[in-house]
């Protein structure tokens, strides 16, 4: 039962916890909207009563609902960090309540890491990293000149995707030269026109291949190809997500790889560590959602069914 | 109360020399010099638009004069109003100039507030404002703020306002344009006791009385030019009067107009609303009416709700055209019976000002402009051309903006726009306020060429020559109600007074 | 910050202007003001045309249309709001994404005329909440769409519980956004259609006519009998019905919907008419000024992103271009006094 | 000669109870008041931890309230300042950029100051409307705060100085709390008290007489986007300590909810009426609604709904606004029954 003896979760039934979620996003974006079920139905197999705040990525509004979380005095807060360099001070004061904090979707800096409990999610620099080795793969040490679609401007998945593709490019094919960059808005019809701009800025023909953040936006890129009249069959293509936008992208071979993200394995795999936290056992290890790679071989497997 | 003894002349407090102002092409101020004495009430008078309130303006440094300067005990004056203050010079606006939300002692204090490092030394800002409306001799609460005060007392605000600067020059610009003949008196007297305790007052008025009451010398501004200057003994009001025209006005305006009023068109009955307690008035076809009264009587109230153009609390109206009655419940349905409307307030209320004159007179004028809502350009064209025409409008150029019109020319784009629906019925609420002597004579013409036609003209004028000279009937609006009724053979200026002021005259020499 | 003297050089609104100076600079001012958005438009769009490698193409004019059409949309229909005298309408963000997802998510279960029926529906209820707000209610135009833009876009995220939409890949929605007429997608063509419309309402129309009217000047308006408040509402609701269109183009372009994709759509559409010369004021604009303010801001980006310049920069060009061109309608407006 | 030295007119108000109403009548705080009433009652019956949890809800009350502070001094002068989200971003990425605390602080203050005074340029100097000028500042500021910070959070140098900012002083009260107090009670005291802060009513309430009578109106204006921009970054600052880094991205929702709180308070956008109390009412209210409908589990969507529609009934129920639609119901019937009658 509770071990922080809120008089608030004393009135529940016994064996259930009182736990917070405080989450960037929730049903107004596409990616929640399956992670949230997800939690929701480990949550109620585990008697966990999960109560979700959403701060929109405004992180002055997570840390506003952070102070909210620890004043509730929960059994146990999951934290998506908004922006993740600023966690620090939510994390210090649940500390200093006693409650202990998990971490969902995407991790906090390696020098937070001793003040939470735990952490599940896909590894956002991982995914870009991925995607990164597809495209060095498919480069096969040939000179490629490449084309980029970022995402949100500021957002911090945008900014880990972007970092983890450009320094695994750097470090392992530096023979792939990102041409151009800018940020697509996780927006397909704003990918479509700048990698349309950015194609003719740089000139169509010395385009060998495009990385976009996530699979709505490689959706506008392969569209912005065909546009110009360029079959997107012979670029190397890569993104992230797998979703049911992208999915078919890459058994059609427009889209030559892509990373396979489970936003229900998010959503789930948050309340597992959290419950794991809660029954005092000890969470060693990060559990990374695998970053699959998908690509023509591997696109019907269901464990890479797409969610979204 | 007249001064018919000059006071010993005190040494000059303020003068302004040459002073030249224009607004873009037009002379507003024409090289005037004047300047007044310590202890002296000086009286400045002249026609609307002569330039009064500019020059008074320029010598409070709210306006920045394009030649010459002021000084005040022989120091150039500059830096704007605020030196002007400092240099003693007090002005009360002809407008009202106060901050709604405002307290009364706020008001008073409103640019010099006591303090102490920054701080507001709120009693000793009460104190001082106690004092000034002890000084003018007014009952007011200094802590309601000014939206709730009544505009006489609003007046008397502004006026403790300049007094309460213990300024050495206090200007006053038309103050008792919207005061009762009681509190003219009042504020009469207590200038004149301010000056006996040696401050310089200018004093602006229309009232030629009150000028004769307590001024000690008057200057004549006409055209932007200073046409004299004398000394309250030298003239009489005659005098003045023809020195401000500049002609024998009385020629122009005396057209006696032969008038066979038809039919009554346009009824009020029992109309009640803010301001107006019951009034009752016919309108018939072919006849102007007048509504004379003192400023705040109620005229524009009643003219207002009766119109529906603000709501009524009670009564009737009914607009009776080619046989057939209709009761008028709001103001588009009046437009829709045949009634036109000129506002008192032609810059906010009348005009368009940054349209052009061909769009201001084809608004009311749409529907006949156009087929099926689509609208026909050419016509509009023509239309406000033959329009523009008929009221002489100068410069004839109905592409311009209306905002770039004088004043006179404004009015008459005004009633040009409805001069274009051919109104059975149309009401004039002052409508040559503001507006220069030959306009004024070119809109009584239309005035009556309308009632000519057939029209039933209702005119609301503070200007009692106007009234008098224009309408067939005059009715005499007092606290809301009508105090009197005179035809237009009975009808002078001492029996209207009357009846507007409720027995009561200004004093007059 | 000195003390002035003259009611020229302080922001006192009814105060009397002082002669400009010189008249020569007066009305080069006046003349940019009058004129100004067409010259610049031209000067930047020549200037691309030499100095930006590409920008000439048939393909990237089509981006320039593809960044022009959604946005335009918007701006030609607010620029009735605009006029009317009341600043702006910030619900179109909210108008743009619900129409877009109606368009889609309802058109992949009940079909396209039922969706497009209900979009219609929502934003009649839009423009007649917005305006019935400001026009019969007289309340501030700002704080009302304020309001609504809250709701609304709470009530979009709710129902459609945020997922992204999209259209089969070989749909009739996928069709329509691939439609061209030379270099001119659909898009495009919409907006032209659009501002012509709007241009002969605005213009030619009694009540476009009023609109000006409203704008310019309200009390005087209402006493030459115009029903104000019923004028205001159709400006609102021909608002709504600009960007429930626009809504349709975006959905059609990509095939996809999401509750985010308009995010920045009532700001940008603002700078686009305030760029364009319609005054804030109201009472003085015009559609083809507003698309000339789009198709300029379309350019500019446009061209900066061509230059890879980042998006941060783009930003500080387009605020540094909203305050270069009101700067010179206001210097021009006092010079001419 | 006139007999009297001392004249009334009209009636004065007199006795203590009608000057007590009077006085009451001509507050501007009522709707805050009421809607205060009304969420507290909701909060007691539906979510009583937003007062055990007191200082959450300070905070809170804190963070949307700040921003709404500064720039009530703008809109009692009749103008507007869309700037404050981009200023608060700024200058937060400004702070951060400086390794020493105390240099990066007073940057970032100067910063504030600097963009209240170039807003404030292009309103006086120029002659722009302040709706648009600070629209303009609202993209250029933002792209600033992008192109300084790289488009990522910028890290504190002194992540310690920042933790312990965000720690409460005594009981629950963090420096947050204490600043937002200060901020409240120094504006408060500028313009009731202070004579230029007074005159920021003149300035909005008639601003012809506030120039006829004396009050550098320029400088007033100057004064008030200058108090808006800097009480903007002093939230930027506060955000970046607590937060221990400076997101580019930051106020997004800071713009709107403080509009909202101000006009909620009872702040005309006409200017001249209003009260800096009415503000903290305001976000008063909407801070414990916030808190509130989080505490009781409402997701952000329903939130919105929920804040939106106060918003607008707020606006709608503006004693103008009745009158007004009011008219609009009479002149129908009225119409309707001119049609019939006849
Ligand atoms: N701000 C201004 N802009 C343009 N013209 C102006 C302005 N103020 C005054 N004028 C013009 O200057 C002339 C003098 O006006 P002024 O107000 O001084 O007259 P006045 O003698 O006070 O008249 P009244 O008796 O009506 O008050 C008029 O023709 C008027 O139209
Ligand atoms: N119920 C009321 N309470 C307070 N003040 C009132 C009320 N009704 C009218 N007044 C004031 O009395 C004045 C009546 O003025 P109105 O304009 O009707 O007079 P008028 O005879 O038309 O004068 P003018 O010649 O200036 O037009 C108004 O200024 C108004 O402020
Ligand atoms: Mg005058
Ligand atoms: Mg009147």
């Amino acid at each position: 039962s509770s071990s922080s003896g809120s008089e608030e979760s004393s009135s529940d039934a016994s064996g259930e916890y009182e736990v917070y979620a405080l989450l960037p996003q929730g049903t107004d974006q596409p990616y929640g909207t399956t992670y949230l079920p997800a939690m929701e139905e480990e949550a109620a197999k585990n008697g966990i009563n999960l109560t979700i705040t959403n701060s929109q990525y405004d992180a002055d509004r997570q840390a506003s609902d952070c102070r909210v979380a620890v004043a509730a005095r929960p059994d146990l807060i999951i934290l998506w960090p908004a922006v993740g360099d600023t966690v620090r001070p939510c994390l210090a004061a649940a500390q200093a309540a006693d409650i202990p904090v998990t971490v969902t979707n995407s991790d906090v800096n390696p020098g937070d890491k001793d003040l939470t409990a735990g952490y599940s999610g896909p590894d956002t620099y991982g995914q870009g990293a991925a995607s990164a080795e597809i495209m060095c793969e498919l480069a096969e040490g040939n000179p490629t000149n490449i084309l980029m679609v970022n995402g949100l401007t500021g957002n911090s998945t945008a900014i880990n995707r972007r970092d983890g593709f450009v320094e695994t490019i750097e470090a392992e094919c530096p023979n792939v030269e990102i041409l151009a960059e800018q940020p697509g808005n996780w927006n397909k019809d704003d990918s479509q026109t700048v990698t349309s701009e950015m194609l003719t800025s740089v000139g169509a023909e010395n385009v060998d291949g495009i990385f976009a953040a996530d699979d709505t936006m490689v959706a506008g890129a392969i569209d912005a190809l065909r546009a110009q009249g360029i079959d997107p069959q012979p670029l190397l293509i890569t993104s992230i997500g797998n979703t049911e936008l992208g999915n078919p992208l890459v058994k059609s071979g427009d889209l030559d790889g892509t990373i396979f993200q489970s936003s229900s394995w998010d959503g789930q795999n948050a309340v597992l560590v959290a419950s794991q936290v809660l029954a005092g056992e000890t969470v060693e290890e990060d559990l990374f959602m695998p970053s699959v790679k998908v690509t023509q071989e591997n696109a019907d497997d269901p464990e890479v069914a797409p969610e979204w | 109360m007249n001064r018919s003894t000059s006071e010993p002349a005190g040494p000059v407090v303020i003068e302004a020399e040459s002073i030249v102002k224009r607004f873009g092409g037009a002379v507003a101020v024409n090289d005037v010099s004047i300047s007044v004495r310590a202890g002296e009430i000086y009286g400045l008078v002249g026609e609307n638009g002569a330039g009064k309130s500019t020059l008074m303006r320029i010598l409070a440094g709210i306006l920045r004069p394009d030649e010459g300067e002021v000084r005040v005990e022989g120091k150039a004056l500059h830096g704007g109003a605020k030196a002007a203050l400092e240099a003693g010079i007090a002005l009360v606006h002809q407008e009202l100039s106060l901050v709604p939300e405002m307290t009364g002692a706020e008001n008073i204090m409103l640019g010099s507030f006591p303090t102490t490092a920054g701080f507001i030394r709120s009693a000793d800002m009460k104190k001082i404002a106690a004092d000034a409306i002890e000084e003018i001799g007014v009952q007011i609460d200094l802590d309601e703020p000014i939206v709730r005060l009544s505009v006489a007392l609003r007046q008397f605000v502004e006026i403790a306002r300049a007094v309460a600067r213990k300024p050495k020059v206090l200007i006053l610009d038309e103050p008792t344009a919207t005061l009762t003949p009681a509190e003219t008196d009042h504020l009469l007297a207590m200038l004149q006791r301010l000056a006996a305790k040696g401050l310089s007052i200018v004093y602006i008025s229309h009232r030629i009385p009150e000028i004769f009451s307590i001024c000690d010398r008057v200057a004549v501004l006409r055209d932007g030019n200073l046409i004299e200057m004398m000394d309250i003994g030298e003239t009489t009001p005659d005098d003045l009067v023809d020195k401000m025209v500049g002609r024998d006005l009385k020629l122009d305006l005396q057209i006696h107009r032969e008038s066979n009023p038809g039919d009554v068109v346009f009824s009020a009955r029992g109309i009640h609303a803010p301001g107006v307690d019951g009034i009752d008035l016919d309108v018939r076809a072919g006849e102007i009416v007048g509504l004379g009264g003192l400023v705040g009587a109620g005229r524009t109230e009643f003219v207002r709700a009766a119109l529906g153009v603000d709501p009524k609390t009670a009564g009737t109206v009914t607009v009776t055209t080619d046989g057939r009655s209709t009761k008028i419940a709001t103001y588009r349905a009046a437009v829709r019976n045949g009634v036109a409307y000129i506002p008192e307030e032609r810059r906010t209320d009348g005009l368009a000002l940054n349209m052009s004159v061909a769009d201001n007179i084809a608004l009311p004028n749409r529907a006949r402009l156009s087929t099926g809502s689509v609208l026909k350009p050419k016509m509009i064209a023509e239309f406000a051309t033959n329009l523009a025409d008929s009221v002489g409008l100068r410069p004839p150029d109905i592409r311009r903006d209306a905002g770039e019109y004088s004043g006179g020319n404004q009015q008459k784009v005004v009633i040009a726009k409805w001069l274009g629906r051919e109104p059975r019925v149309i009401v004039l609420d002052e409508p040559t306020r503001g507006v220069d002597v030959g306009a004024k004579t070119e809109i009584h013409r239309l005035i009556r060429d309308l009632a000519d036609r057939g029209a039933a003209v209702l005119v609301v004028s503070s200007d009692l020559p106007e009234l008098l000279d224009l309408s067939d009937v005059v009715h005499v609006i007092r606290d809301g109600r009508i105090a009197g009724t005179l035809s237009g053979a009975e009808a002078d200026e001492k029996s209207v007074m009357t009846l507007a002021a409720g027995g009561r005259l200004v004093e007059a020499s | 910050m000195t003390e002035t003297a003259t009611p020229r050089e302080t922001p006192t609104r009814q105060a009397p202007s002082e002669t400009g100076p010189s008249q020569r600079r007066a009305a080069l001012l006046q003349w940019i003001a009058e004129r100004g958005i067409f010259v610049f438009t031209a000067l930047l769009i020549v200037f691309a045309a030499i100095f930006v490698d590409g920008f000439a193409s048939t393909v990237n004019i089509t981006d320039v249309f593809h960044r022009a059409a959604p946005i335009g949309i918007v701006a030609v229909g607010m620029t009735f709001v605009v006029i009317s005298g009341n600043y702006l309408d910030l619900s179109v963000v909210a108008q743009v994404a619900t129409s877009a997802v109606i368009f889609i998510g309802v058109s992949n279960l009940y079909g396209i005329p039922l969706a497009v029926g209900l979009a219609v529906l929502v934003a009649l209820l839009y423009g007649a909440v917005n305006g019935v707000a400001v026009g019969y209610f007289k309340a501030n135009a700002v704080i009302v769409t304020l309001a609504t833009t809250y709701v609304g876009l709470g009530l979009l995220r709710w129902l459609s519980g945020g997922s992204i939409f999209f259209g089969p890949p070989d749909g009739p929605i996928r069709a329509m956004g691939q439609i061209r007429i030379g270099p001119l997608p659909l898009s495009m063509i919409v907006l032209i259609v659009m501002a012509l419309v709007l241009a002969f309402v605005l213009n030619r129309t009694t009540f476009g006519f009023m609109v000006r009217c409203v704008g310019s000047n309200k009390e005087a308006t209402r006493l030459a009998g115009v029903s104000t408040p019923r004028v205001v509402l159709g400006a609102f609701v021909i608002t709504a019905l600009a960007a429930m269109i626009a809504g349709f183009v975006l959905a059609a372009f990509s095939n996809t919907a999401v509750s985010t994709m308009s995010s920045g759509f009532e700001f940008r559409a603002l700078a686009a008419i305030i760029i364009g010369g319609t005054s804030v004021f109201g009472g003085r604009g015009s559609i083809l000024r507003t698309l000339l303010g789009v198709v300029f801001v379309s350019v500019l980006t446009n061209i900066l992103v061509l230059s890879n310049i980042s998006f941060g920069w783009q930003q500080i060009a387009i605020g540094a271009l909203i305050a270069a061109a009101v700067s010179v309608d206001a210097l021009a407006r006092r010079a001419a006094q | 000669m006139t007999t009297s030295q001392t004249m009334s007119l009209g009636e004065a108000t007199t006795g203590f109870s009608a000057r007590l109403r009077a006085a009451l009548g001509r507050r501007t705080e009522w709707r805050a008041i009421i809607l205060l009433v009304l969420v507290v009652v909701g909060a007691l019956i539906f979510a009583p931890t937003v007062f055990t949890a007191y200082q959450v809800t300070l905070g809170f009350v804190a963070l949307i309230g700040l921003i709404a502070l500064g720039l009530t001094a703008v809109i009692l002068m009749g103008e507007l300042d869309l700037s404050v989200a981009s200023t608060l971003a700024v200058s937060g990425v400004v702070m951060a950029m400086v390794p020493n605390i105390f240099l990066g602080v007073t940057l970032a203050l100067l910063t504030g100051l600097v963009i209240g005074a170039v807003n404030a340029f292009f309103v006086v100097k120029v002659g722009i409307n302040s709706f648009i000028a600070t629209l303009g500042m609202l993209f250029a500021l933002r792209g600033l705060a992008f192109v300084l910070s790289d488009a990522e959070p910028v890290p504190l140098t002194d992540i310690e100085a920042g933790i312990s900012f965000g720690m409460p002083l005594i009981g629950p009260i963090t420096p947050r709390i204490v600043l937002f107090v200060l901020v409240f009670i120094a504006l408060h005291v500028f313009v009731t008290r202070v004579r230029a802060g007074r005159e920021f009513y003149a300035v909005g309430g008639n601003r012809q007489a506030a120039y006829d009578a004396g009050i550098p109106v320029s400088r007033r204006l100057f004064t008030g986007f200058m108090i808006s921009g800097f009480v903007a970054a002093l939230a930027g600052v506060i955000n970046t300590l607590e937060l221990i880094a400076a997101d580019p991205t930051a106020g997004s929702t800071a713009l709107l909810a403080s509009f909202a709180a101000a006009i909620i308070g009872g702040v005309a956008l006409t200017g001249g009426r209003g009260s800096i109390v009415g503000t903290l009412l305001g976000a008063l209210s909407l801070g414990i609604l916030g808190v509130g409908l989080t505490l009781a589990g409402v997701q952000v969507d329903i939130q919105q709904i929920f804040i939106g529609s106060v918003l607008f009934i707020a606006v709608i129920t503006d004693p103008a606004s009745l009158r007004a639609a009011a008219g609009s119901v009479v002149t129908f019937l009225q119409s309707r029954k001119s049609q019939t009658a006849v």
